[in-house]
């Protein structure tokens, strides 16, 4: 059976070209009390006329508009997703019907300590496993994304430094890091010195020496990093960098690689954080909500944010005083509702299960890079853990570069991987395929990706002209910047 | 279920039910890399930091016994579906019309990536073209992005794109601002070369304009105002961006309650520079204060200073129209250290309920919700009368100056089936006797009566 | 905009094929009690040692087995569904979240009737409701479906009959009806009389006042009839009927015709059933489940399937002590969950909106006949209500069929209409639009049928190949019937 | 809510929100018919028929009325969410795996009709083909339909076919068939010239097997029998078979707890002729009793006489594989009164859903539930002791003789959150101090054992 076929979608026009003034899809509760006009209520100045151009249409058509939509979608419970450094794994529906719970759901994050144990139960049950899942000491859940955990995590690493009477001002970063990691180090006032890869695709220990001066504040170390390499000279990078008074931050995005096998807080990490939205099979959403859980050593825990939870007793409490605390970072607790996800998860999955997810999920992506190296330039032969990093150079000289090579998977039923991504692998494939896949599926992205890499040589057109079977074909990326429309208008009459 | 049961199970051996490789193929898989066991891949690991206890982390739990667990969680909470939240500052609890969850629950919007390959991801991305739109529509503002975390980071984003624009460092922020909206910024800003200096308010609850006027000079990048403020007083915004246009500061707006733009004039109309907010209000619920929305809408000539993803509309090879997500220069995965912001992942999903949301209000709806909830406050208001702690004109939240310990108010309100307000002791000790409260058109008649009778009420 | 696109769809085996030995997808509670080993239990020579080739494949297998299958159906909302007969209307969301209240879902059948009140509330209030809406004395909402309505309702007629010492022995259907009518009345122990239609697409009143004897047990009425044309005589019908001692059943599955205009007990039908899964919109689930509430005039009262509620004071009770009932039909109450949903959608719409959308329903009917009476053959002028039916007798001499022009209409992105029914018209394409779609979607449909009448004549082997927009193509059904394969079967080795 | 409220409402003038039509474009539709008021459409009603009141139903009522109408209906029942339930009786609860809702709630399976259209329909079609061979699997039969209304239609349907195919009208059917299904029996049979026969059952709680081979003569077109029936007890079903093979007698068995067949020998191993049942056990919630699942498993030979609808497998023109509905020639779309049933929508969505439990318990999960219940209801046997009346074995329910009144048991049990289990002195007057009793995997320890004191307790 082959994977694919091609059949008729429907098309769907803006919202607003689908309204027409008269039809409406809403239903409010009627009005209990008197009914006052607003007028006598406040001076109309201060009122708007109307909403000028909002969607007028039914409850079928918003319904069918969405639907239709939708359908445009490639997603997990689809097949196989890919994409590397993005842990694309399958979000349980379990987590889904418990974070729907009304009593957990509805709560108001303002309402009384003791009105809210069970939320606060849940909180710190997290704090606990995830401590424990880290090897590390204290846990701030509030960081409502990666970004927001690097930034938490580093704004402490300041105020730990700053505490010893100078903030330094340097961070360094490996060049091979997300793109967060040196914006983060910026936001939280430090300016960014960049550290070469070495020849295998790790931090260059020397270049690290060599800038680890004591004007530095901290190393933020991706492990493993985003070639899917552990950074097996850790303790060597560690020394290095605590001998000058630093710290190390870790960019824990890749921890599902390493779950039951090591622990950052076992491995010389001073502060790190997690994306509950990776590793923790909390759902990606088009784009969020995530959650990037800050977690430190006991050095560090006066810093956190606030507040966090503890337990005093029988009673769940919020922690907001802690004076030398970097303060908040979001208006609440940042995203509850993902983390009553993980921990649904975690309590799902077990201390083995976890273990076995990264087991598989490093299985996965070997198997994929053994299977697929003769056929891709693999541009380190570093062994890798969860994902695996490859290059366009074997097909380049045909014309194909990665960017086709992507689009051509989408005609074979799959999501490209990452591409360009680390900058410092020209053309990089980045693939990581997680744990959730059966090998058929497994087996089905290889033998596309081998098809394509065939048709790079022999028919390279098919290639580079993809996606034939998209909702739209390549879309141009230059007109959208040359001439931004980023809302639609009416028509002007 | 005591948790204990959980911890007391049989570990299992295996855990298949998330993961699809049998024994079997896991044996042939390892045949093919060229090991014998999965243990050897793990070899880069340098032993010294290997793990070598098991994790102390529960054996794995059935189904059964996880939805019993949270359910016993959500029993020890309060929660507003079964009492009347009249809990407002900053989160509020409205009506959230069915076709919401419907249509996030559909895997194609809740399991897929930002949409990077925008020919798979037509769907999240025209989406959320149509939020942005939608908050334009509803700010009044020219464009919009494709959300930030909630709100107070959304504040705190903008007063960074404020001192980028003018290059200056000192804002005012009101005293009418959350309290929480305050703290996040002052995190966001510890660091860098900005000021923020307090701005204070009047018996009427607004902002103090003539100190305004006094004192706003041509080193302010900009003025922080949140309209309705913390104490649900409408501001006048209309004056402040008129002296903040004199003087060369940006304005920037914080809505916290965004059902009131459905009836207030829009804060583009009233010459803001910048409006962000919380969209909670718009079809997210309570959930304990997350997730929830940050929106951030401004004007056309800042987009290239923009913090944020933002959605444009392009056509492809065969001139079709498609979207995809545009001017990523400004953005961390290009620019780095020199992003305008680190955010990557936002807050997609509630961007796409706020989408759904509006869209079954229309515009019919959307007026129709914000004018109950002025009118049911304003009922509220008028039974209490005298309490009212501001004389300016509110939207649906008030602070009333009660008799009572209001904690103690709260506590007997409970037994009622009611959520009561936010004693403002927490955040002012100066208002200690006050009680921020809220009233949507969730709020039933009879318990806004019993309400406004506790609140009045003097000691026995 | 086009209505459509192509694009890639994703392939799946069936679940036995997807199988492999030691992977599951299960969780169920852990036994909280002393292990007993079963053949301590009982003798082991009745156990068997396996469901031999029961499927065992993971969770993340199972969600994207289903997924993928999901996408090959069309469905309500996706678009219009002008399935004739069908009333393929939107499904509100709304019913769906009541009818999932743990209170309402989790109840068991047997539980006393003390104990299910909110239950019994909502059918009485069903059957209050129902018997207002069509004007008649009683209801019953046991049967299961439209059929076992009819069931029901003949079996009352009959022991109406042999109470009046005769049960008579034909039943008399027009050659119009539904093919359940015939089955319904040859399973109550009937033999059936065909009454032809009239030139107008009506029963011939003069074939039936010559067939309807003393020997008549009744007539089965459809009114508005498989047309979608109003049985205008129908008071002299009931006259004719009535005159010779016969009763009146009506086939009420096109009630949506109908609602606040006129009502079955005021036009003298003696019993009928309505289809929940039509007029009242529970969804049609694939096939099911629906629900045939059978309604009555007082004389028929007696002879009611039990239980049915009522009210004494402010307790609902069961009705279960009714000597002259024709007896059970179902375990326990029927499809109970469907009659939360009807009764939530009479909620929802209200006495003004149940006539607005019959309104629509026929205002859309007639507005697609309009624009298609010039493209396509029209069977009978008589102006018609919720439904038209068309012919293919213009497009045959191209070689163009009515099955053809159904799976062309794939290719333009919509379900076909009913096809080939009712009987008495020869290659009938029977539309049904329903009053949930837009204006935008009618037109679109209208020219899609347009377009193909066009296609017919110019380029009919583009009608005649289709579809080829879809999962497959046209399906070879001979061999289905002369080598049925009605299971899966392991391969043999 | 008081539904007053409901009523009271002011009525709304359109109902847009399940229709789409714009009052201007119902105009110009209007138009195009050629008439000038919709009414014009309806005047083929005769006048004197047509409708002159409004009808006596509510105003439209809001979502939120609705739901806490609903929610207030929920509170007014004892459900199995709250109560630790041990009522079974052809209704059972099981567990049902989060995975089921989850799928089914996709408005793709849940929307569509009947699969008439097999292009637009193979997604349904292939999982009833599939759902269709689980059922075989487990019966142990070569061929089932794509579902009846319940196990006891399909009962009825099942002496339909045994008497077409026999073209003899005599069955015997046992005391120990559940009562509620032998009444839908009489009431299919009523009219059609067919007797049923009682067959008596021994103190095992067995059918009397001396007195069906004394009685049994070639007269007799089937015997039917429950197993395990519905005093719990499993029959000896292979040598019924026997008998009835020697008689030219089908022999029908009906399953109405489907889990035990995980366990179980199937009937197909044991000589059955038909195998019918209720699939409600199989992922349905209890649903006060609808929608249910019935299954209609028999033959290969038999499959022209087949009630209700079949799918099959075939191929396209590029000759890959597919699915459509077949053999429809029995059915009455095509044989009108000559169909071999009249059943049209059957129960699509269960099947669906019986399919998806299958698969996601699986050949381990099956096995391991059927043998929790096992366990479970052996665990209370024990309990109980020389109480229990019949001496047979059984898979998960029992007759429990009672020192007291069943009824007033119940009602003490209800206070300790335990819904008992069925009296059955409702249905024979001369076992009104016996209760029939059901253990699931569902039922805690501690409940179990409370009951079980209940249950033996004596008279104070
Ligand atoms: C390695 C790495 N670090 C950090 C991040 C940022 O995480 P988030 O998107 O949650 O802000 C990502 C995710 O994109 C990542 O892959
Ligand atoms: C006119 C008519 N009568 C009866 C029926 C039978 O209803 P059901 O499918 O619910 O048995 C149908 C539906 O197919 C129908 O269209």
């Amino acid at each position: 059976m082959t994977r694919t076929f091609t059949s008729t979608s429907l098309e769907e026009p803006l919202i607003f070209e689908r309204s027409s003034p008269g039809k409406s899809a809403y239903s409010l509760p009627s009005l209990d009390i008197e009914d006052t006009p607003i007028e006598k209520i406040m001076d109309p100045d201060k009122f708007r006329s109307e909403v000028k151009d909002f969607p007028e249409i039914s409850e079928v058509e918003l319904v069918s508009h969405y639907t239709r939509m939708s359908t445009w979608n490639y997603h997990v419970d689809l097949g196989m997703y890919p994409l590397g450094s993005c842990t694309m794994k399958y979000n349980p529906k379990l987590n889904e019907r418990v974070s729907r719970i009304p009593g957990i759901a509805f709560t108001h994050p303002l309402q009384d300590e003791q009105l809210s144990q069970g939320n606060l139960e849940i909180l710190f049950r997290l704090q606990e496993y995830l401590k424990e899942l880290t090897g590390m000491d204290n846990v701030c859940l509030q960081p409502a994304g990666g970004s927001q955990g690097e930034l938490s995590g580093i704004l402490m690493v300041r105020a730990y430094h700053v505490d010893q009477k100078n903030p330094r001002r340097f961070v360094l970063i490996p060049d091979s890091a997300h793109g967060t990691n040196p914006a983060s180090a910026t936001m939280s006032g430090y300016e960014v010195i960049s550290i070469p890869s070495d020849g295998q695709g790790r931090i260059d220990i020397h270049a690290l020496a060599e800038k680890m001066t004591e004007d530095v504040s901290c190393l933020m170390l991706t492990n493993p990093n985003t070639m899917g390499i552990f950074e097996s000279d850790i303790e060597k990078i560690s020394q290095i960098v605590h001998a000058k008074g630093g710290l190390i931050y870790m960019d824990g995005a890749n921890f599902n690689a390493l779950m039951g096998y090591t622990r950052p807080g076992d491995m010389g990490i001073d502060v790190l954080h997690l994306n509950l939205h990776k590793t923790f099979s909390t759902p990606h959403g088009g784009g969020g909500p995530g959650s990037g859980p800050v977690i430190c050593k006991e050095v560090l825990a006066p810093y956190l944010p606030l507040p966090t939870v503890w337990q005093d007793e029988n009673t769940y409490r919020l922690n907001s005083d802690c004076p030398n605390s970097i303060g908040r970072l979001h208006a609440f607790y940042g995203n509850f509702g993902m983390a009553v996800r993980a921990l649904c998860y975690i309590l799902t999955c077990g201390r083995e299960g976890l273990k076995e997810l990264s087991e598989i999920a490093v299985l996965n992506a070997n198997y994929i890079r053994r299977r697929l190296e003769d056929h891709y330039d693999l541009p380190y032969s570093t062994p890798t853990l969860h994902e695996v990093v490859f290059t366009d150079s074997l097909q380049k000289p045909h014309g194909v570069t990665t960017l086709d090579i992507a689009k051509r998977l989408i005609d074979f039923g799959f999501h490209p991987p990452t591409t360009y991504f680390p900058l410092i692998v020209r053309g990089a494939l980045m693939i990581e395929p997680t744990e959730s896949y059966s090998k058929e599926e497994l087996d089905s992205f290889i033998s596309a990706m081998i098809d394509i890499s065939q048709e790079s040589f022999e028919t390279p057109e098919e290639v580079t002209t993809a996606p034939s079977g998209a909702k739209v074909t390549r879309l141009d990326e230059v007109q959208a910047i040359r001439h931004p429309i980023l809302r639609w208008s009416p028509k002007e009459e | 279920m005591n948790i204990l049961n959980i911890l007391k199970k049989k570990p299992r051996k295996t855990f298949m039910r998330y993961t699809s490789i049998t024994p079997e193929e896991k044996k042939s898989m390892l045949k093919v890399v060229g090991v014998d066991r999965v243990e050897k891949l793990f070899e880069t690991i340098p032993e010294k930091v290997r793990l070598k206890d098991t994790l102390d982390i529960p054996n794995a739990a059935s189904e059964t016994e996880i939805i019993d667990y949270f359910k016993t969680m959500g029993e020890k909470n309060v929660s507003a579906d079964r009492w009347d939240c009249f809990l407002g500052a900053g989160a509020y609890n409205h009506f959230i019309p069915t076709t919401v969850d419907s249509i996030i629950s559909r895997a194609e919007f809740y399991t897929c990536y930002t949409p990077y390959q925008p020919e798979l991801s037509q769907g999240t991305l025209q989406a959320i073209f149509e939020f942005q739109t939608l908050i334009c529509q509803l700010t009044g503002m020219e464009i919009a992005n494709a959300s930030l975390y909630d709100g107070s980071s959304a504040l705190a984003e903008a007063v960074l794109m404020a001192q980028r624009l003018t290059k200056k460092s000192k804002f005012f922020v009101p005293d009418s601002l959350h309290p929480h909206y305050q703290k996040v910024l002052e995190t966001y800003v510890s660091n860098l070369d900005i000021q923020l200096k307090t701005l204070p308010l009047t018996s009427t609850g607004m902002l103090d304009l003539d100190y305004l006027q006094k004192t706003l000079n041509d080193e302010y990048a900009g003025v922080v105002i949140q309209s309705p403020n913390f104490f649900g007083v409408i501001e006048n915004i209309g004056e402040v961006t008129q002296l903040c246009k004199e003087m060369g500061a940006m304005t920037i707006v914080v809505v916290t309650e965004a059902v009131s733009l459905g009836l207030l004039k829009p804060p583009g109309e009233l010459g803001a520079d910048v409006v962000v907010g919380e969209g909670q209000s718009l079809g997210m619920p309570l959930g304990f204060g997350g997730p929830n929305l940050g929106f951030f809408a401004t004007q056309d000539q800042y987009k290239r200073q923009m913090p944020g993803r933002l959605v444009g509309q392009t056509v492809d090879t065969d001139g079709q129209r498609g979207f995809v997500l545009t001017l990523s220069t400004r953005e961390q995965h290009i620019r780095r250290e020199k992003a305008t912001s680190n955010i990557c992942t936002n807050q997609g999903l509630c961007a796409l309920i706020c989408a759904i949301f509006l869209s079954t209000l229309g515009k019919r709806g959307i007026r129709e919700l914000a004018e109950q909830n002025l009118k049911k406050a304003f009922y509220l208001k008028e039974l209490i009368g005298d309490s009212i702690e501001f004389s300016g004109d509110i939207f649906n939240e008030m602070v009333v100056r009660c008799n009572q310990d209001p904690i103690a108010i709260n506590t007997k309100l409970l037994d009622e089936g009611i959520l009561g307000g936010l004693p403002l002791g927490r955040y002012f000790p100066d208002r200690s006797d006050q009680m921020l409260v809220c009233v949507t058109e969730q709020n039933h008649a009879r318990n806004i009566q019993h309400l406004a009778t506790a609140l009045t009420a003097t000691n026995k």
